[in-house]
């Protein structure tokens, strides 16, 4: 098992852990309404989306999707 | 802001009428003037596209000179009735009117038209231009600081001397050797930027035989004001005797003979990586860049023959390399524009077999 | 609490300036480290006034060189500083600094009944990093100016002098003070406008401000970006823009000009502004079409994004591309126009009392929309293949620059003078310099257009001998400018020695920074007024409440037919 | 009538709000977040501005890319550990949001927890992007258009999260020194934002030199 594929699973399960918390800050975050209230939900928004690009590499999926 | 549009009781102002008259009177002079004056006065029209894009250039001129006159006059002579009488109060008022949708309509919606009719008209133009007849004569026109050189289907070195032939459509690709230059000939109100890596293309149809400059438009170093550079345009007769002198005199070493045998295949393979990654890449033929893959050039029974239709042999290739080529395909730069020898064209001929063999 | 006046604004409202902190004592913290916006707009006005002279002086060697086809006075390598560093410090450290920094600062938090900027420490130094970028600029003539122009086009700029790393730190210090005023600017206007200041309220010269902000932080920011890359690649060799290794001269072309386009909009919309507040004063009558003004300044400012590449036309890009950037450069003509034309209808009916602010309003309608007119010409794509790079480009865009937005810095220089001194200018020189300037500034760039369309490249120190008559024509015109400018600076010097006691209100306008005395007090309003319209309608009262003294506030009844339209 | 107006506009809007103070904090504080949000803006154009070159100076060579420089392919970088360390860089961006949560809720020592949690994970991402930048085998800095928009664009945001660390450790110290209470925060809030800020840039330039 290289140190590739280790750094992979630690990703993987890494991200699954911080998109599952940054969802139920979401949650939190969405009642309020203040202008950071606001800013701070797309922020969390594109940081899940970070997990989900995160879990697409750790698969493999996306680095030969696009490029060469 | 809930104002209510007060109406004026006076009428439009003394005289409003008859300035407004004069304005129609003027403006129509004026574009008559306009549409009837070989514009600009004293440049001569020394072929395609220079006609078409004058009559754009006299057509907008009209009408920017409609509107100029409306803005003068107007402002003028309402600064002059309007103006505070001698002895009024200092704190004499106008008229309050605050808006006037329909007039404010008016103005913008009279604009616009005329901003589309613009706009159709130059993108016709355009299209003319883009879609101009070209390619019976085509030139490679390089610029370096401080000066320009051409290269001639069929002349083996880059020559330094420009010549256009009378109503023969002709294309002119240009680029640079070194910084940003310019490529304009005035007379044909063409021009074009010429970008080192970057190949633009001009299309012109000389028609007026004569002696013009073209001239560096862009900043190019200390002698930039000094870039300027003869262009003649000649009769079919005149332009074959000078062609066939440039051919005489760049006949006898042909740009030298390749040493094919002596490529070198690690040395083929850095010039490559310099010269001609940023458009083939070593896949095959269909994995276009700008220019077609070139890993199977030796062996792909897809493309038995050269994009120029020479048969695929290691001279062929070496030629194609040296002399560049212009079709269909798109432009590729000779090995002058280049900067490759003929050892450096053995070695990437060298390499390009390598690759074949794999 | 009490019974409350009909139409008593609600609105923002700042109890954090309304308590008056003490005016500093210190002379420093006072006239040299003040935080107060209207001492800032007056430091930024000396500093771009010295550069202003600088740059000027620059642009009469230019012309003096061009005297003679030949180049009459320098060798072609200087002759490439001058006029690359006349274009950079007009541009970056007269023009720009002055219609936002000087005129913003004085101006706008008055005219809003603030009391200052959102942020006076950021202002304070953004006002400092400017003359300290300036000096930076100017001192690279010490080891090699810059010689590739205002616009530095790699690959020349690569190999251009080591000055031109100091011209890229002191452009990128002064994008920073911009970017600056920009976010303080646009927070004041939207967070600090006096109770009852809706957005339809607002004086329009506070909308020009508001609609050039979005340019200052925004654009500004990519043009660091450009500079710091030429930087790194001139210094660090890492590759960016250089085609022989990888990079793309015209990389930097797109990252200039989406800057570089609506730059040009940072520096005519406050002139905009400007006359769009002295054309009303003067005519004694409301501005024509407030709304239609006011929206297209935000359209304009919109539109600008989107347009950059029109001055790439020739410079190789995807033929089909040219066309949008071509048919969006058009439209802006209509919100443009849709200006104009109202400002000739503020001039109709009015009462007008020529003053020399008005005449140059005047001057700056028929110079800007000439300038706006040739801008057509060159927004055709067919058109920009024979102008691009002439001197048609360089008579187009001095009219709209100095025709436009220097001009309308005159205006506003005469027109709140008094209320900067406390004291007049002397009128009958103010309109002699404006009428000079006015005729020897169209005798110095109306022959441009011609020696362009006729074959005359800019950026040239040498020329074809046949274009010299029109060249000597130009320079000598130019010398009158130079002329009108210098008397400029007299009257101003005259106007402290022996100009009459200002007031209040000398012009009779309506907008709030002329309801306190002039010179403003330290915190401009004793208590913030509440705003109960927009500031236009003369012969009203006065629509404000909760100033102490309302200078100007009756007024006889109209000779015209109209009666004063009641507006609360 | 004036006065009456004046003194209007002093209290009938706040009847609802505290003391004069807290009317105060609560303007100037709207003032400075819509400040601190516009500075977020115009740095994400100076971002944005470098990612259009990239792609712009990429697109100028596809579909070789990464570009074989003097004849050889450059090696793509290494999306395993990328992959790694933005989870160590996301995962700091939630600690930060929890740790505002609980000074929002007056759990100083969760709010504590998650401030040394958040510090160490920035700390983490650095060391990371400097174990990268050793084993990047893309010629350095200035040896080619790959090397030189992927160090330029990382280099800075790397500066972006090191100056983020930094302020980090000042507002939890100021934290610890009693600068901000429960209800007047506004440094931790401009922290917070800040580093949420550097995470979704780095989804960006994570996406574009590693995944694409």
């Amino acid at each position: 098992m290289d140190l590739a594929t280790i750094e992979k699973v630690v990703a993987f399960i890494g991200a699954l852990i911080v998109f599952s918390f940054a969802l139920v800050g979401l949650k939190g975050e969405w009642p309020k309404s203040g202008l950071d209230d606001n800013v701070t939900k797309v922020l969390l928004g594109l940081m899940a989306f970070g997990c989900v690009l995160v879990v697409l590499a750790c698969f493999g999926v996306l680095p030969h999707g696009g490029g060469a | 802001m809930a104002q209510r549009v007060v109406k004026p009781k006076t009428n439009l102002g003394p005289g409003f009428w008859p300035v407004t008259a004069f304005i129609a009177v003027l403006s129509a002079v004026m574009v008559y003037l306009i549409e009837s004056m070989p514009l600009p006065i004293g440049l001569i029209q020394a072929g395609a596209p220079a006609d078409s894009i004058d009559a754009l250039f006299r057509f907008l001129g009209a009408v920017a000179a409609v509107i100029f006159n409306i803005v003068v006059i107007y402002t003028v002579y309402f600064g002059i009735v309007f103006a505070r009488p001698k002895g009024a109060p200092a704190n004499t008022i106008g008229v309050q009117i605050h808006d006037a949708p329909v007039l404010e309509f008016w103005w913008t919606a009279i604009p616009t038209i005329l901003v589309v009719i613009l706009s159709i008209y130059s993108v016709k133009i355009w299209a003319d231009l883009q879609n101009s007849q070209g390619d019976v004569l085509t030139i490679e026109a390089i610029g370096y600081q401080y000066g320009f050189q051409f290269r001639y289907p069929k002349l083996d070195k880059p020559i330094d001397e420009m010549h256009l032939q009378l109503n023969v459509p002709t294309t002119i690709h240009v680029t640079s050797r070194d910084v940003i230059h310019g490529f304009w000939i005035p007379e044909l109100r063409m021009k074009a930027d010429m970008v080192p890596g970057l190949i633009n293309t001009i299309r012109v149809t000389p028609t007026v035989p004569g002696t013009y400059h073209i001239i560096c438009s862009e900043f190019c170093g200390v002698a930039h004001s000094t870039m300027r550079h003869d262009v003649v345009i000649e009769s079919q007769q005149n332009f074959a005797k000078w062609f066939a002198r440039q051919g005489g005199s760049s006949g006898g070493g042909g740009g030298g003979t390749i040493p094919i045998a002596q490529g070198k295949v690690d040395l083929g393979q850095k010039l490559f990586g310099q010269k001609c990654s940023a458009c083939h890449s070593v896949g095959p033929f269909d994995q276009k860049q700008v220019g077609p893959g070139l890993g199977k050039i030796f062996n792909d029974p897809a493309h038995p023959k050269l994009v120029n239709n020479d048969p695929v042999t290691p001279q062929n290739v070496a030629k194609i390399i040296q002399t560049g080529y212009q079709g269909d395909m798109g432009v590729m730069p000779s090995a002058q524009v280049n900067q490759l020898s003929n050892p450096d064209i053995a070695n990437l001929v060298a390499y390009l077999a390598s690759l074949s063999k794999k | 609490m009490a019974t409350v006046a009909p139409g008593v604004p609600t609105g923002p409202y700042h109890a954090v300036l309304d308590h008056i902190h003490p005016e500093p004592t210190s002379f420093i913290r006072k006239y040299i480290f003040s935080i107060d916006a209207k001492v800032i707009g007056i430091q930024y006005m000396i500093t771009g006034a010295i550069f202003f002279v600088i740059a000027g002086m620059l642009a009469e060697i230019i012309r003096t060189q061009l005297l003679s086809p030949h180049g009459a006075i320098i060798s072609a390598a200087t002759y490439n500083s001058v006029y690359s560093m006349h274009g950079s410090a007009m541009v970056w450290f007269v023009v720009i600094p002055l219609l936002t920094g000087a005129f913003g600062n004085f101006v706008m938090p008055m005219q809003i009944g603030a009391r200052d900027v959102a942020f006076p420490w950021l202002n304070l130094v953004a006002f400092w990093i400017f003359p300290v970028a300036g000096v930076i600029l100017f001192s690279s003539f010490l080891i090699g100016a810059p010689d590739a122009g205002w616009t530095e086009y790699p690959p020349i700029s690569l190999q251009g002098p080591p000055g031109t790393n100091l011209w890229c730190v002191a452009v990128f210090l002064i994008g920073i003070s911009s970017t600056m005023t920009g976010i303080n600017f646009l927070v004041t206007m939207y967070k600090m406008r006096a109770p009852g200041m809706t957005f339809t309220r607002m004086p329009l010269f506070v909308w020009a401000q508001f609609a050039t902000t979005p340019l200052l932080f925004i654009a500004t920011t990519a043009l660091g970006a450009a500079l710091a890359a030429l930087f790194i690649e001139r210094v660090f060799g890492v590759p960016f823009y250089d085609p022989k290794r990888g990079g793309s001269p015209v990389l930097w072309q797109h990252m200039f000009w989406f800057y570089s386009h609506p730059a040009v909009y940072i520096m005519i919309i406050p002139g905009f502004g400007i006359i769009s507040e002295v054309l009303p004063t003067f005519a004694r009558k409301p501005i024509f079409g407030y709304k239609m003004i006011a929206f297209s300044s935000v359209a304009i400012s919109l539109l600008s994004f989107s347009v950059w590449a029109h001055h790439m036309f020739t410079s190789g890009m995807v033929p089909w591309l040219q066309l949008p950037f071509m048919i969006i450069t058009m439209v802006i003509a209509i919100p443009t126009g849709v200006k104009i034309f109202s400002w000739m209808a503020t001039l109709w009916g009015g009462s007008i009392n020529w003053k020399t602010p008005a005449l140059y309003a005047a001057g700056f309608l028929i110079t800007f929309t000439y300038g706006g007119l040739t801008g057509f010409f060159l927004a055709a794509v067919p058109l920009d293949y024979h102008e691009h790079g002439t001197y048609f480009v360089v008579a187009h865009f001095h009219y709209v620059l100095y025709g436009g937005s220097i001009m309308s810095m005159f205006a506003g220089i005469y027109y709140w003078w008094p209320k900067m001194t406390g004291r007049m200018y002397n009128e009958k020189l103010g309109q002699l310099q404006f009428w000079v300037t006015f005729i020897a500034f169209n005798a110095t760039f109306t022959p441009m257009h011609w020696l362009g369309l006729l074959g005359m490249p800019r950026r040239v120190a040498t020329y074809d001998p046949q274009f010299q008559f029109w060249n000597q024509f130009a320079t000598y015109s130019s010398y009158v400018m130079a002329l009108a400018t210098v008397l400029f600076f007299y009257i101003l010097f005259d106007s402290f020695r022996n100009g009459k006691k200002a007031g209040p209100n000398p012009w009779g306008a309506r907008t709030l920074e002329w309801m306190v005395s002039s010179p403003p007090p330290y915190y401009n309003f004793k208590k913030i007024p509440a705003v109960l319209a927009a500031p236009y309608d003369f012969g009203n009262p006065l629509p404000y409440l909760g100033l102490d003294a309302a200078p100007g506030a009756t007024e006889a009844t109209p000779t015209s037919v109209s009666h004063p339209v009641p507006t609360y | 009538m004036a006065v009456s107006v004046a003194s209007h506009g002093h209290d009938a809007p706040h009847d609802d709000h505290g003391g004069h103070d807290d009317i105060i904090y609560n303007e100037t504080r709207d003032m400075r977040l819509m400040g601190f949000v516009l500075f977020l803006v115009s740095d994400v154009v100076l971002f944005s501005s470098y990612i259009f070159a990239y792609i712009y100076l990429r697109n100028s060579i596809q579909p070789n890319w990464p570009p074989i420089v003097n004849g050889h392919q450059l090696p793509r970088l290494d999306t395993a550990f990328a992959a790694f360390n933005s989870v160590v860089l996301f995962g700091s961006g939630v600690t930060m949001h929890y740790a505002l949560e609980n000074w929002k809720h007056a759990n100083k020592g969760r709010f504590n927890l998650f401030m040394f949690f958040t510090i160490l994970l920035g700390l983490g991402f650095l060391g990371g992007q400097a174990y990268e930048y050793a084993h990047a085998q893309i010629g350095g800095w200035s040896g080619n258009i790959f090397g030189a928009s992927f160090f330029t664009l990382t280099g800075m945001h790397g500066g972006h999260v090191a100056v983020g660390v930094g302020f980090l450790i000042a507002l939890w110290i100021q934290a610890q020194r009693g600068v901000y209470t429960q209800s007047k925060f506004f440094g931790l809030t401009a922290g917070t934002l800040y580093w949420h800020f550097v995470d979704v840039i780095w989804v960006v330039l994570f996406f574009l030199f590693y995944l694409w």
